[in-house]
């Protein structure tokens, strides 16, 4: 398969991460939205590597930087979930402002 | 029931193949850890070491009814529980048989007369397919029941018909 | 992709690659649940013998004979005939494909495990990394299990088998790191040709590193024990606390799969241990027999019946040990094996580097 | 006694980590041996099928009757808590024609009450251990080898009766006489009663 | 042709795994679809050869992150979302229409190259292994990687343990 | 293979299957079920998820590491250097782990009362 | 393994919610039909209820309506893992209010019968205890050894589990040939089975782990609630009825009261409940050997008490030391051959009532190892 293909899964998986973080108001699903624009990130930095003859593996240690940022990215981003859960009772971010008031 | 049922007429491959399935059924009828009273001690000697129901390949104890083959009614079954049965029952995947064991799972036992809450038989709830009398009745007598139960499965027809008790609607003794 | 090498010389040419692949990967999948099967069957068998002979009872004696040893065939047979129960509100997609998914991940896992020289199913490279890896995702599929079931005592289940089984990974992880940090290699079949010397007796465990071997493989052993939910660490499926645990609303050919996975899962789990730690298919004058068409039947065997050996260790530990609560397993996990754990590669490293600079090894 | 036997004393190195790793390792390690002692001890099982087990005199299993001595004189169902017995008989004379003796095992707790007060000791609890049936109305247990009257019995009563009957008329007579002698007239009621004990026993039989 | 095949599957399984989970109703349906997702896109990490880093995704990812987010739904209340499909198909068409924009401009480039016409790719965790020592290459991210995984332990063991009171805030 | 499709095929047609919605309830015991399955469960879970993800990534980085220990140590450029590297990144790791240890947040909290006991005493 | 119990008070502000769950009444480890209403929080429970009335037969107006004797087979039944016991606490009572006594023979047999009744309850106790946390072989040991008893039993008295043995007056036969041997032998095998179980099961790390510590029942808590037999024992109170107020010939035998010092954890937890029954097996054991060095030929049945008889009006109550702790008959009479009240202070009964009050801040895996712990018979508390 050629690189465009590759390309093309990631830009999908991008696409359907972004407008998962946009569109769903649920910060559980802003995060695996998250994870999906990481992982399309992931897919781009393999293939070029690969597709490009002669390089080190740069590309795919740079993903494995990446999968470590996204772990410890996701543990912080939950424990403030489950804090916020705890302070609002909600996980929706639009009702967050309730406590304006 | 199942959709082949009655499908058939009796030939030599029905034979062989309901053979087959009843053997299985047979070989490995896990009960269900039910105890009531007295009588489930005697099945838990049963299960232990000296009688050793595993002989028989049903020495699987299944905790939950969605695994288990046979509930063996040990013991004295009151109105209260009689409920909790009926819906234990009902909730074991087909096909299930019960083993009434101990006088008072077949018909009130020594509370027939003076005990007001106890059930007069099981079976009014749920169809019993061997009744062992005694209280409580030795393990040997329950190995034997169970090799009647075994019996019973060895003579069922799996392939033609629908041979499973229909279960009776009463929930009242 | 040995399999499919094989399928080209056989078929004509005029069979298009993809088909090859495709048959190859079948055949390699239908010759591992025939394997697996089989494996579950006897290690059924053998667990309800070697637990009847502990307990000074007998086990199954009747059911087809000699010693019940058809028992687990019956069995087999009737928990596919059983009703398949799916509760009224289950969630039925995940209940569905629960069983699936663990199975398919245990299955998976059995690729890389090598029987005999040149016999694995796929010499993958990552070999012990892969199964780690693979046999993570069982977690995923139980944690579907006890959400899908809609009962609380498979939701309690799934939750404990989640936390213990991800927590174990790490002292199994480590514990893995020994032995590849001895041999320099992932690969499960590299590392049983490496222990080939000594007339078949250079098995790691009896290596100069003896000394790391022993607590390592010891410290593999509890993790693997954790890892496929043997007791002590039954807890996901606890008889006395949850009923069932996650499996509890599952009957008939579902059951049979988380049933199954548990076997394949022991079996695995002493296979990887009898490759990195006894030798693989090393045996004491096994080598003289090299080249002979009786070899790698031999070497199989060796292999099969070393591993049935752990399997029959782990009975053994099952039969004798309480169960934990989930506090001490966590504590047990993170508190006494993982910095054993830590601590073993630690001393394993500074010895390699020991070796190195002494004997240039 | 067994160094065992003696009490523990406080461990107060279980509470440090390495005591902890040394207790958890000798203890499953001890624990293991005695397992494994036992897998390769004999098996205590009872092949039961095979090997029946050996009962008791004194086990209180299936009652059976020693039919011929019964006198229907209803104590053990008078005993029996639950009245599990039922019986029913005419009297001829001295002689019983059984109809039916039964115990209802759908209720029988085998106490063994029923036995004690029985007069002519003749109803027994046996050592038939099961007992068990596919319809519930298969355990109401008749306890008798034979109902009706025996041969034996039969000429019992028609000798009886004639005697009966002789007797009468010789009473008549006396009567007419005006002769009393009461005391003949009970000798061969006796010698009947020794008769009845003798009977064979080879019809006794728990069913 | 078995590369091809493999790659059309895994492109599907996490293409559409990762539909599903921006679809569906239930948060806890779309969370386990991710799994599928995250499977996918180790099996094509595989098809390009990079090994070592499918075997890392599925770790990490698949049995780490997953069962994070998973227990972060359990313990928050997995209320049924109502979801906006507008919102979500608004998002799409957007994007959708920039991306393609984008590939208009620079589409040109000799991105059609096939990946069979390449060497094939060597078992990469050995090169992975000694990269990440090379003191001219990745020793630094390496050690800085603990760091951060330190950090993050630290911060996210401090997050959850941390209760604020009601009170205390308002 | 072919072996499990006909187990699974014949299966489906044997097996029996039930007319009535009874018995479909999840299985509580005998009893009727309080409420639905589905709740918010215990926040220790989530810390133990936590602790692990951190340790899989780490094991992520070992396992290269210990493949290649012994070539690097021959590797020109690396040496010994490879061993201390590592050291030192489980050092910083177990520093992490000592951190949530002594702050208790891999105990599970065992027993209100028994809390409650400590601090009344 | 050992937790080191966060000293660290808990907020609870992650609203995780409770749940209730119930725990029977067919669950492994609720021994028979009793149900446990759990509120649980995760793995934490926040609170317990128990409910009873799943196996309630009626057992005490069944008293009210049948003979004296008759009602012998009943008391069989309340506490059917220690029939003997039963048997001999409602006997005893009888006794009382007819002001009769059993001969010395007969005396000797009861002791012995209800000292080895005692180890088999203990042993059922002690097997389905390993079953409750999870070790599985222990009970088959406890079992296999307990076969031994019955066939004892069974030589003696005709029947396995329900003996209505021992009566109003006496025992209701003489001891067969041979069998004070078949005793003797016993009391030497068990000797030697003993360590088994201490080896496999009480001392194993794992199961000290799970028992230490857990559902600690101080000193005052259990009197206050009037927790009886090796419950209260293990709290270290040293009670117990054989030896405080003796009844047959308990107050010439030589045997030591086991109390519960703490030695794995804090006196009164599960463990030291368990170790109670452990020890109180062999100092029945050591009963049992004096008795039969003592018995003498002799009657066993007091000739004045017959079969059938009318009580002379009055009241009566006898507590005896069950293996569950004090069981108690208060029987009336009008001077009928039908007791007036017949009414059974059963001690799981009381016994259970304390465990709603210890199950609150465990875990669920405590919950098992509590209920099991406390040893109670679904017979005996509903009745
Ligand atoms: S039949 Fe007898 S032993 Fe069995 S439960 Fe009833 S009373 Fe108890
Ligand atoms: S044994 Fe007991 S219950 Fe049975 S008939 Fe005799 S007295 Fe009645
Ligand atoms: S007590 Fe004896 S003699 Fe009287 S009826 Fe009964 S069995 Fe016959």
């Amino acid at each position: 398969m050629s690189l465009a293909a590759y390309l093309t899964v990631a830009t999908c998986l991008f696409i359907i991460g972004l407008v998962m973080v946009a569109a769903r108001r649920n910060l559980i699903y802003v995060l695996m939205g998250l994870e999906l624009i990481l992982n399309a990130a992931n897919i781009n930095f393999v293939a070029f590597n690969r597709f490009q003859p002669g390089t080190a593996l740069d590309g795919q240690i740079a993903s494995i930087f990446v999968i470590i940022l996204a772990a410890a990215e996701a543990a912080v981003a939950l424990a403030i979930v489950l804090n916020a859960h705890a302070l609002f009772d909600t996980i929706r971010p639009d009702d967050y402002d309730t406590m304006k008031d | 029931m199942p959709i082949l049922a009655d499908q058939f007429k009796e030939n030599v491959l029905t034979t062989r193949v309901d053979w087959l399935l009843n053997w299985a059924r047979l070989s490995s009828l896990w009960p269900m850890t039910f105890g009531l009273a007295c009588c489930a001690i005697e099945m838990m000697a049963v299960g232990a070491a000296r009688f050793d129901i595993d002989r028989f390949g049903a020495g699987a104890f299944r905790a939950t009814p969605r695994q288990a083959d046979l509930m063996i009614v040990a013991g004295t079954v009151n109105f209260k529980m009689g409920e909790r049965v009926k819906r234990l029952y009902d909730q074991m995947p087909e096909p299930k048989y019960v083993i009434a064991m101990g006088a008072c799972a077949i018909g009130g036992g020594p509370y027939y007369k003076f005990g007001y809450t106890v059930m007069k038989g099981v079976d009014r709830i749920i169809p019993v397919d061997v009744y062992l009398a005694g209280c409580p009745p030795r393990p040997e007598a329950l190995l034997d029941a169970l090799m009647a139960l075994q019996d019973k499965i060895r003579r069922q027809k799996v392939v033609r018909t629908s041979e499973f008790p229909p279960i009776p609607e009463t929930t009242s003794a | 992709m040995g399999i499919v090498q094989f399928l080209s010389d056989l078929l004509p040419e005029t069979i298009p690659y993809w088909a090859l692949v495709l048959l190859g990967a079948g055949i390699a999948f239908a010759i591992i649940i025939a394997f697996v099967s089989v494996v579950a069957i006897f290690s059924v068998w053998l667990e309800r013998k070697v637990a009847g002979h502990i307990q000074s009872r007998l086990g199954p004696m009747y059911v087809g004979g000699w010693h019940g040893w058809a028992q687990s065939i019956a069995d087999g047979i009737k928990l596919i005939l059983k009703e398949d129960v799916i509760l009224t509100d289950a969630d039925r997609p995940l209940f569905k494909l629960a069983p699936c998914i663990v199975l398919g991940t245990a299955l998976a896992a059995f690729v890389a495990v090598p029987f005999a020289p040149g016999v694995v199913p796929a010499d993958i490279n990552l070999g012990v990394f892969f199964i780690v890896a693979v046999s993570s995702l069982t977690t995923i599929g139980v944690l579907m299990a006890g959400w899908g079931s809609n009962n609380k005592w498979s939701l309690y289940g799934a939750m404990r088998e989640a936390a213990q089984v991800a927590s174990y990974e790490i002292p199994l992880g480590l514990s893995l790191m020994m032995p590849v940090m001895y041999f320099g290699s992932f690969s499960l079949s590299q590392a049983s040709e490496m222990q080939a010397g000594w007339g078949g007796l250079h098995w790691y465990i009896f290596s100069d590193s003896f000394w790391i071997a022993i607590p390592s493989f010891v410290l593999f052993f509890t993790a693997a024990l954790a890892e496929t939910k043997r007791a002590p660490f039954d807890l996901p499926e606890s008889e006395s606390e949850l009923v069932a645990g996650f499996h509890t609303e599952y009957s008939g050919i579902r059951f049979s799969f988380f049933f199954m996975e548990e076997y394949a899962a022991m079996y695995l789990m002493s296979a990887i241990g009898t490759a990195l730690w006894f030798g693989g298919w090393n045996f004491p004058g096994l080598y003289l027999l090299e080249g002979t068409a009786l070899f790698t039947p031999l070497a199989i065997a060796v292999f099969v019946v070393k591993s049935m050996f752990l399997v029959f260790v782990m009975m053994w530990v099952r039969w004798t040990v309480p169960r934990i609560r989930i506090d001490q397993v966590m504590a047990l996990g993170y508190k006494y094996l993982t910095p054993i754990g830590l601590f073993l590669v630690l001393v394993a490293s500074v010895w390699e580097y020991i070796k190195f600079s002494m004997m240039g090894v | 006694m067994n160094q065992l036997l003696q009490e523990p004393t406080q461990d107060g190195s279980q509470r440090t980590w390495f005591g902890n790793v040394y207790s958890a390792i000798r203890s499953t390690a001890s624990g293991m041996g005695v397992t494994l002692r036992h897998l390769f001890s004999k098996p205590v099982t009872l092949q039961y099928p095979e090997e029946r087990p050996i009962v008791d005199d004194r086990y209180r299993g299936v009652h059976y009757l020693e039919q011929d001595l019964c006198i229907y004189c209803d104590a053990c169902a008078k005993a029996c808590p639950i009245d599990c017995i039922d019986m029913e008989a005419v009297r001829h004379g001295k002689e019983l024609e059984w109809k039916t003796f039964t115990v209802d095992y759908q209720k029988c707790m085998h106490c063994e009450l029923c036995v004690y007060p029985c007069p002519k000791d003749c109803i027994h609890l046996g050592q038939e251990i099961t007992h068990l049936a596919e319809d519930r109305s298969d355990l109401v247990h008749e306890l008798l080898s034979y109902t009706g009257l025996t041969e034996e019995q039969k000429v019992r009563i028609a000798e009886a009766e004639a005697k009966k009957a002789a007797k009468k008329a010789a009473l008549a007579a006396k009567k007419a006489t005006e002769v009393k002698e009461p005391t003949e007239a009970e000798d061969p009621a006796e010698t009947q009663d020794a008769v009845e004990t003798e009977n064979p026993e080879e019809e006794q039989k728990d069913g | 042709m078995g590369e091809i095949l493999s790659f059309w599957f895994f492109a599907t399984l996490s293409v559409g795994c990762a539909l599903l989970s921006l679809f569906h109703k239930n948060v806890v349906h779309s969370a386990f679809a991710l799994m599928g997702t995250l499977v996918g896109v180790a099996g094509l990490f595989l098809l390009l050869g990079a090994d070592f880093l499918a075997m890392t995704q599925i770790l990490v990812y698949a049995g780490g992150i997953l069962i994070l987010i998973l227990f972060g739904l359990m313990l928050t209340r997995p209320e049924p979302e109502e979801r906006k499909l507008g919102r979500i198909w608004g998002g799409i068409g957007i994007l959708g229409a920039g991306t393609l924009l984008f590939v208009e401009r620079v589409g040109d480039k000799p991105w059609f190259v096939q990946a069979k016409d390449l060497a094939s790719p060597e078992p990469t965790v050995r090169e992975i292994g000694l990269e990440l020592l090379r003191r001219d290459s990745w020793l630094f991210a390496f050690e800085f990687a603990s760091i951060i995984l330190l950090a993050a332990l630290v911060a996210a063991a401090f997050i959850a343990r941390r209760r604020f009171n009601r009170e205390e805030i308002e | 293979m072919a072996f499990v499709v006909i187990n699974l095929i014949v299966g489906s047609l044997i097996r029996p299957k039930r007319k009535d919605e009874k018995g479909l309830e999840p299985y509580e015991c005998g009893e009727e079920p309080i409420g639905g399955a589905q709740f918010r469960f215990d926040i220790r879970y989530y810390t133990v998820a936590l602790v692990y993800v951190v340790f899989a990534v780490e094991i992520a980085f070992l396992f290269p590491w210990a493949r290649v220990l012994k070539e690097a140590f021959a590797e020109p450029g690396i040496g010994g250097v490879a061993l201390l590297e590592g050291l030192l990144f489980i050092a910083i790791l177990t520093l992490g782990l000592a951190y949530v240890w002594v702050k208790g947040d891999l105990d599970w909290v065992r027993s209100f009362r028994d809390l409650k006991g400590k601090s009344e005493k | 393994m050992q937790v080191t119990g966060s000293e660290r008070i808990v907020e609870l502000d992650v609203r995780t919610q409770d749940v209730d769950i119930n725990m029977g009444p067919q669950h492994p480890a609720t021994h028979g039909v009793l149900r446990v209403l759990l509120r649980a929080d995760g793995e934490i429970l926040t609170g317990a209820q128990s409910h009873l009335g799943y196996l309630h037969r009626c057992a005490e107006k069944i008293g009210e309506n049948v003979d004296w004797v008759q009602y012998l087979p009943y008391t069989d039944r309340y506490d059917y893992l220690s029939a003997m016991n039963n048997n001999l606490g409602y006997s005893l009572a009888v006794e009382k209010l007819l002001g009769q006594d059993a001969p010395e023979r007969a005396q000797y047999l009861r002791i012995i019968l209800v000292e080895l009744n005692r180890i088999a309850s203990h042993l059922v106790a002690v097997g389905t205890y390993g079953l409750d946390v999870g070790a599985f072989t222990p009970f088959f040991y406890a079992l296999r050894e307990r076969e031994m008893l019955l066939e004892i039993f069974e030589r003696i008295c005709g029947a396995r589990l329900t003996y209505t043995f021992i009566r109003p007056g006496g025992v209701m036969n003489d001891a067969p040939e041979g069998w004070f041997d078949q005793v003797a032998a016993f009391t030497e095998v068990f000797d030697q089975k003993w360590p088994d179980y201490w080896n496999l099961l009480v001392e194993n790390k794992i199961f000290i782990e799970r028992t230490a510590n857990v559902g600690v029942l101080s000193e005052e808590d259990a009197i206050a609630w009037g927790a009886t037999g090796p419950m209260l024992r293990g709290s270290g109170v040293d009670w117990d009825i054989r030896r405080d107020q003796p009844y047959l010939l308990y107050g010439d035998l030589d045997f030591d009261v086991i109390v519960g010092k703490g030695y794995r954890g804090s006196v009164g937890d599960c463990f030291d409940r368990n170790y109670v029954r452990m020890f109180e097996m062999v100092q029945s054991n050591r009963i049992v050997r004096q008795c039969l060095d003592r018995i003498r030929e002799g009657e066993v049945q007091n000739e004045e008490v017959g079969m059938s008889f009318a009580c002379p009006p009055g009241r009566s109550y006898v507590g005896i030391e069950n293996p569950r702790g004090e069981l108690g008959h208060w029987l009336v009479s009008d001077g009928g051959k039908i007791a007036q009240r017949c009414r059974v202070r059963a001690p799981s009964f009381v016994n259970l009532a304390v465990v709603e009050h210890m199950l609150p801040g465990c875990m669920l895996a405590d919950a098992a190892a509590i209920i099991g712990s406390v040893d109670i018979v679904i017979g005996e508390t509903d009745r």
